[in-house]
């Protein structure tokens, strides 16, 4: 089969199949995930049939820029594969997760629905076709999260509503990037960085980062990782929605930008990179549930390949890159360990929860494999790309680099936090029922594993094969792979975990004796406690280093409630004013609306008369 | 010519004021329909004024006509709702018939 | 054969008026759906059967009848076919008194009678008698169960259409004391002549200026449209279904689009058109983020969607024109769809204020499912209808350099979304409200229109570069661009 | 003999006037003759203006049907909350007696005018339209008079929506 009926095929196969689950007469959730497993891996299939292979297809469409191409070549077809290799792994997991539910087979639709989207969104060479998928992952994204529960719609309008405003900000971005460029099509793309063009690239950059989940856009995923089904978490947040905001974003500032370092706008996102990685990691340390916290993680290593891409070093794009997809696969397979626990220990509250690592062995591993990774643990996939993108913010300023290792520190702690009240602590809540999970939930998760220790110990393989060949020339034939960084770097990251590892000793001992069964730092207290801890031991340096650490927690909290008072009460505050205004306005009677309508006579026919019909 | 047209067209605008005073100010919903039939007596007067002006009084004539059967409809029909309304209500005050708001 | 888009309607109801009461009650229903269907079946067969867009004209000028109709008016066919299709079933299902089905459906036919010659007339004078024909059946029907809304409503539709007329007439008879003549081309002629001298093209503008506004009063636009909400929401459903769904559009904005290439020859954006598009988005959809009654919210977020229409003819260029001619047809499927939706809601729980519902979705799965998507279509979202329309305006108003207005459009859409969605999670979402537990699907009456709008809404969105290319591009010949 | 400006003038003083009493009357009854009188001399200045056939109709019809419209819409409402209600009544009996001749009056004088057609003093433009009256009327015009028929036939089923009382019915179909 030809390149371009595989293209089409990626997109209309899962889009024709998710029709299947809607039309089952009876709504069998284990029929429906066998029909979205089939699917899944029928993509896989295609689209690794049609890797790497340059391809372009042009259907005849509306005109006026609006043309249904598809192009096919190396960076698609990776973000293709990798995409359609979660979705694999996923649905064979969903389908035993939602075995059970009522709305099991629904989600399985949408599910499909959103993997042929996905295919379409990063096949399309057109950006107004970009745009119309990317607004029908809007809408099924309303869908999946509203299947949480029943008052789930709260979220998913709160994630429409930062999302739709986002898109429209895009929309915006593309339509100056079309005027300017007068053409829609993204491979041809060329837009000048200055004037109109620098605002169309902060628009496209807001688009495309709130897709990633980059802070300020980022307040719906937390609140989605307790309201929307479990299954959701891994597949959206983690992983679509990051290979396709950074796939975008690689492609506006590499592509269509041709962004250099000494430009604001590689500072703005390097920046904004920064930002997200700390004030994120800080909200995700005080969390007590285990799927808020990994979503807050999910918001802050964002971070990281905004900043590696921002750098506009080789060396940094490599990273970011390579750190997207790093950071698919362990955030996979640490909401699937969530997901396991949530099924089998019946919640993820982690204050009703503990000692589950002699319970379920295997999830510990898995958890502990995929802990490493995020943390940056050498010798894991996510020690190299993290090195990659360092050496590249450290290439452009040392407070960058500064900012990344700090992000390190507070993510491993936050992980060593995590699995020590999980999995090892006891007592909490009863234990002795919990068992491990069934094998088809574990396997995908073993797979996702494997993957972290084989990209990391392997790390050519990906490199070599996916990654940098997308950047082709511009690496002047450097090559990023095997072990050979900087001492300094590699010192400083290693720091960085022995004082993570040092500061959760000393925590858990500390506090650990004095309480029944926690350490207290992992249940970092409300906003009354900061002021506690400032007021003793002040220069203990244990309690200096937590309460940075709160200080940061506390100022990530602030912003992260601000936003969400911006979009929660100003916008409905200012929306409902105007609205009784004008409801007090028509006021029912005749006379009213007929002395509207003379005024409005006389202005319109005034206004005809200067000219202005 | 011009003036002949400025003349007739000042007692349409005449005709049309005073009709736009009854819909804006009475209560009675009757005086308002009056208010409207007097409005339309001001739109035939315009029509005839310009056929008269534009020396085309067969081609006006017809128009006139149909305006005028149009209208008597429109008028019965209104009657028809006032009466409703007043059997609904008991009073033909336009108070009854301002309770939809917002 | 153009002519029996008038002449028949007529037909059906005089036989029905002569034929007895009690087969007559039986046989409206029937008749007006078959009639509706071939009035569908008719207008998508014009573009492909000679002779049919023909007057009808056997050689004899006695029977040869003023009309013609174009591509805009094979849209305005349908839609207004498709309106009355479902209204019909709504009046079937709603309407208990079988007398008062029966003039409910005499006087849809009528109206639909009126409609059809609005789309066909070929003269100013026609077209007003057309307009009053439409307008004088409205509102018997909002006033047809007499309560004292429905009587309040259809008072203030009398009143303001009233005005209408005046200003309407009266810039016919300014017209005509300048032209001689009504008739589109004729008058046509004279205004794009470019011959007339500054005092008289001052005259004109006047003219035509009283004319537009008696228009924007007809369809309800901001701050014409103080009937409107009134009217729409008090009325019996049945008869909402046809005045959200197709009058004002007939009366008011397929009016103007027609006017201003047939007879006013506007080539260039306007301004007024700009600005009261613009604020009816604004204002319809404000206040329709507020309202408690599903209805009332429906018809000022009519007004919001026109106010888009209103815009794109602003804009004046063939993008924002075709997509506004698209607007309309695609609103007239998406607001019947609610309006419907309403219906089944209003006999099925009893109530149609939006405090009392609530958790319908379950109840109710068709009736749900297809708000959702009419919903969605009106907010824009794609692949549905609704999105490619606003976005062809939206890109007609950008292209035509009111840049303002078109930000405006697209931010004030999610305005759209966003009072929409509150009306799923109070009427069909959430928690089933206390009371509705024995709530159930509407009978199989409405679940027809419901699902045949459903269908067209989605299937037009997915098959709209087909849609465009066979019936759009077409139309903009219209446009002389 | 006077010119026919100033008749005109006369005439449609007299008219703004009469269209001001209607208005500013406090009894229905006097509002809905002014309003007839009105009309009686708009369509003695539309016959002054050459349109003797829409003069005739705007006679009977405007004068005379709609008065009879709204003095009927008079009849069925009750004065309001009135003490002397019976009294009152009886006295508007009476008054409506007194004014029944008017409308023969006013048919009377429409037949007359149309009977002794006046020559203007003064002729406008001669009519340039190459077609006559009945020509436009029943060729040019056609639509417009099907437009009628449609109108008029909307205008009969509000009369029996709006007008007719509400009937109890054994079946309990209707209220």
């Amino acid at each position: 089969m030809s390149t371009e009926n595989l293209m089409l095929l990626a997109i209309f196969l899962p889009i024709v199949l998710a029709v299947v689950p809607l039309a089952l007469v009876k709504k069998n959730a284990l029929a429906a995930g066998a029909v979205a497993i089939a699917a899944s891996f029928a993509n896989l299939v295609v689209v690794c049939l049609a890797y790497g292979k340059d391809a372009a297809l042009t259907l005849p469409w509306a005109g006026w820029f609006f043309e249904f191409t598809l192009r096919n070549y190396q960076f698609s077809s990776f973000i293709l594969a990798a995409a359609a290799l979660f979705g694999a792994l996923l649905s064979v997991y969903n389908t035993v997760f939602l075995k059970d539910k009522a709305y099991g087979w629904l989600f399985h639709a949408y599910f499909l629905l959103t993997l042929g989207f996905v295919n379409g969104a990063i096949l399309a060479d057109n950006l107004l076709l970009l745009l119309f998928f990317w607004e029908g992952l809007l809408g099924l994204m309303f869908g999946m999260i509203y299947l949480g529960h029943r008052d789930a719609y709260r979220t998913a309008t709160k994630a429409v509503i930062i999302a739709g405003v986002t898109d429209l900000c895009m929309m915006f971005g593309i339509g100056l990037a079309v005027h300017l460029a007068e053409t829609a099509t993204m491979s041809q793309m060329k837009v000048p960085m200055e004037g109109l063009g620098g605002l169309a690239f902060v628009l496209l950059v807001i688009g495309a980062i709130s897709k990633a989940g980059s802070m300020p856009f980022h307040t719906w995923i937390p609140d989605a990782a307790t309201d929307a089904p479990m299954p959701f978490l891994p597949f959206v947040p983690a992983a679509l929605e990051k290979l396709l905001g950074i796939y975008l974003l690689a492609r506006v500032t590499l592509d269509f930008f041709k962004l250099d370092g000494g430009h604001w706008g590689s500072m703005l996102l390097m920046v904004v990179g920064a930002l997200t990685i700390n004030l994120a990691v800080a909200m995700a340390l005080i969390q007590k549930d285990y799927k808020r916290l990994l979503s807050y993680h999910a918001i802050s290593q964002v971070g990281y390949m905004i900043l590696g891409i921002g750098t506009c070093t080789p060396v940094g794009v490599v990273g970011g890159l390579f750190h997207m997809l790093n950071h698919t696969i362990y955030k996979c397979c640490l909401f699937l360990t969530s997901g396991s626990v949530e099924r089998q220990a019946g919640t993820t509250d982690l204050r009703k929860i503990g000692g589950l690592g002699r319970k379920m062995p295997v999830t510990f591993v898995l958890f502990i494999i995929a802990a490493a990774a995020i943390a940056g643990f050498p010798g894991t996939n996510g020690f190299f790309s993290k090195e990659l993108v360092y050496d590249g913010a450290l290439e452009r300023h040392w407070i960058f680099y500064a900012a990344a290792v700090l992000g390190s520190f507070l993510t491993a702690a936050s992980f060593l936090k995590l699995g020590h009240a999980a999995y090892l602590d006891k007592g909490r809540g009863d234990a002795s029922k919990v068992k491990e999970a069934p094998a088809a939930m574990l396997v995908p998760g073993i797979v996702l594993a494997a993957l972290c220790l084989a990209f990391g110990a392997g790390n050519a393989f990906p490199l070599h094969n996916f990654i940098q060949p997308v950047l082709g020339d511009a690496l002047h034939g450097h090559d990023y792979s095997g072990f050979h960084f900087k001492l300094v770097l590699v010192g400083g990251s290693v720091a960085a975990l022995l004082l993570a590892f040092a500061n959760h000793y000393f925590g858990a001992k500390s506090k650990g004796s004095g309480l029944a069964a926690v350490d207290h730092i992992h249940y970092a207290p409300g906003l009354h406690q900061i002021y506690d801890a400032a007021e003793k031991r002040f220069f203990d340096p244990y309690d200096w280093a937590r309460n940075v650490g709160k200080a940061v927690a506390y100022v990530g909290f602030g912003i992260d409630r601000a936003i969400d008072f911006f979009f929660n009460k100003v916008v409905v505050f200012v929306a409902g004013g105007i609205s009784g205004t004008i409801r007090a306005l028509h006021n029912g009677s005749h006379a009213t609306y007929l002395a509207w309508t003379l005024a409005g006579l006389v202005i319109v026919i005034v206004a005809c008369m200067a000219g202005r019909l | 010519m011009e003036n002949l047209f400025w003349f007739l067209t000042s007692f349409v605008a005449l005709l049309f004021i005073i009709g736009l005073y009854a819909l804006l100010a009475t209560r009675n919903l009757l005086r308002i329909l009056i208010g409207m039939e007097i409005l339309t007596k001001g739109v035939t007067l315009l029509l005839i004024a310009a056929g008269f002006l534009a020396g085309r009084q067969n081609a006006m004539q017809p128009i006139v006509i149909t305006m005028i059967v149009v209208e008597v409809v429109i008028i019965a029909v209104a009657a028809g709702i006032v009466i409703a309304s007043y059997r609904n209500n008991k009073t033909i005050s336009v108070r009854a018939l301002r309770n939809l708001k917002g | 054969m153009i002519t029996l888009y008038i002449a028949l309607p007529l037909a059906v109801v005089l036989l029905l008026n002569l034929s007895p009461r009690r087969t007559a009650n039986a046989l409206s229903l029937w008749c007006g759906l078959v009639l509706t269907v071939f009035a569908g079946a008719y207008t998508l067969a014009m573009p492909h059967v000679p002779g049919l867009a023909d007057a009808f004209d056997p050689a004899n000028r006695v029977l040869q009848w003023k009309i013609e109709a174009g591509n805009l008016a094979g849209v305005m066919f349908l839609s207004i076919a498709l309106v009355v299709f479902s209204a019909f079933w709504v009046g079937r299902y709603l309407i208990a008194d079988s007398n008062r089905r029966f003039i409910f459906n005499n006087l849809l036919l009528l109206c639909m009678t009126g409609m059809n010659g609005i789309v066909l007339s070929n003269d100013l004078f026609t077209l007003y008698v057309f307009l009053e024909v439409v307008a004088a059946s409205s509102f018997i029907l909002i006033a047809l169960e007499r309560t004292n809304a429905g009587l309040e409503g259809a008072f203030k539709y009398v009143l303001l259409s009233a005005v209408a007329t005046v200003l309407v007439l009266s810039s016919m008879a300014l017209i005509f004391v300048l032209v001689g003549s009504l008739d589109y081309g004729t008058v046509k002629a004279v205004l794009t002549s470019g011959q007339l001298d500054a005092a008289t093209s001052r005259f004109v503008t006047f003219a035509i200026g009283l004319f537009v506004v008696g228009l924007f009063i007809k369809g309800g636009m901001v701050p014409f449209h103080g009937w409107l909400p009134d009217a729409y929401s008090s009325a019996p459903t049945a008869s909402s279904v046809l005045l959200g769904g197709i009058v004002t559009k007939a009366a008011g904005v397929f009016t103007l689009i027609q006017l201003a290439q047939n007879v006013f020859g506007w080539d260039k954006p306007s301004p007024v058109l700009l600005a009261v598009g613009t604020l009816s988005i604004a204002v319809g959809a404000f206040a329709a983020l507020g309202q408690r009654n599903f209805k009332r919210m429906l018809a000022y977020s009519s007004i919001s969607q026109i106010g888009y229409i209103i815009i794109g003819l602003g804009a004046a260029n063939e993008v924002a024109v075709v997509g506004a001619i698209l607007h309309l047809f695609n609103h007239s499927t998406f607001k019947t769809l609610l309006f419907v939706n309403s219906a089944a809601v209003e006999k099925q729980a009893g109530t149609v204020d939006m405090d009392k519902l609530g958790g319908l979705a379950n109840k109710m799965p068709v009736t749900g499912f297809t708000s959702v998507l009419a919903m969605l279509s009106t907010a824009g979202v794609p692949p549905l209808s609704g999105f490619w329309s606003k976005l062809l305006i939206v890109l007609g108003v950008w292209l035509s350099g009111a840049h303002a207005v078109a930000v405006t459009a697209i931010l004030l859409s999610v305005v759209t979304l966003a009072y929409f969605l509150s009306m799923q999670r109070r009427v069909f979402f959430g928690r089933l409200a206390p009371g509705l537990e024995g709530v159930k699907e509407a009978g199989g009456w409405l679940l027809v229109p419901e699902i045949v709008l459903a269908v067209i809404t989605l299937g037009l969105g997915l098959t709209m570069p087909w849609f465009f290319n066979t019936f759009l591009v077409p139309l903009r010949s219209l446009w002389s661009l | 003999m006077l010119s026919l400006g100033t008749i005109l003038l006369i005439l449609l003083v007299l008219m703004v006037l009469s269209a001001l009493w209607a208005v500013m009357a406090t009894d229905l009854l006097r509002s809905t003759i002014a309003l007839a009188l009105t009309s009686v001399f708009l369509a003695i200045a539309i016959y002054m203006m050459g349109a003797p056939l829409a003069a005739v109709f705007e006679l009977s019809v405007c004068a005379g049907l709609i008065t009879v419209v709204f003095i009927s819409a008079i009849s069925m409402i009750k004065p309001e909350g009135n003490t002397r209600k019976e009294d009152l009544a009886r006295k508007r009996r009476k008054r409506l007696k007194k004014y029944i001749p008017l409308p023969i009056l006013l048919a009377v004088a429409g037949v007359l005018l149309w009977l002794n057609r006046v020559d203007l003093p003064f002729t406008p433009d001669a009519d340039v339209f190459p077609l006559t009256l009945s020509e436009i009327m029943w060729d040019v015009r056609r639509v417009d008079i099907a437009g009628q028929a449609v109108m008029i036939l909307v205008g009969v089923f509000g009369i029996v929506v709006l007008f007719k009382e509400f009937v109890r019915r054994g079946k309990g179909g209707e209220e």
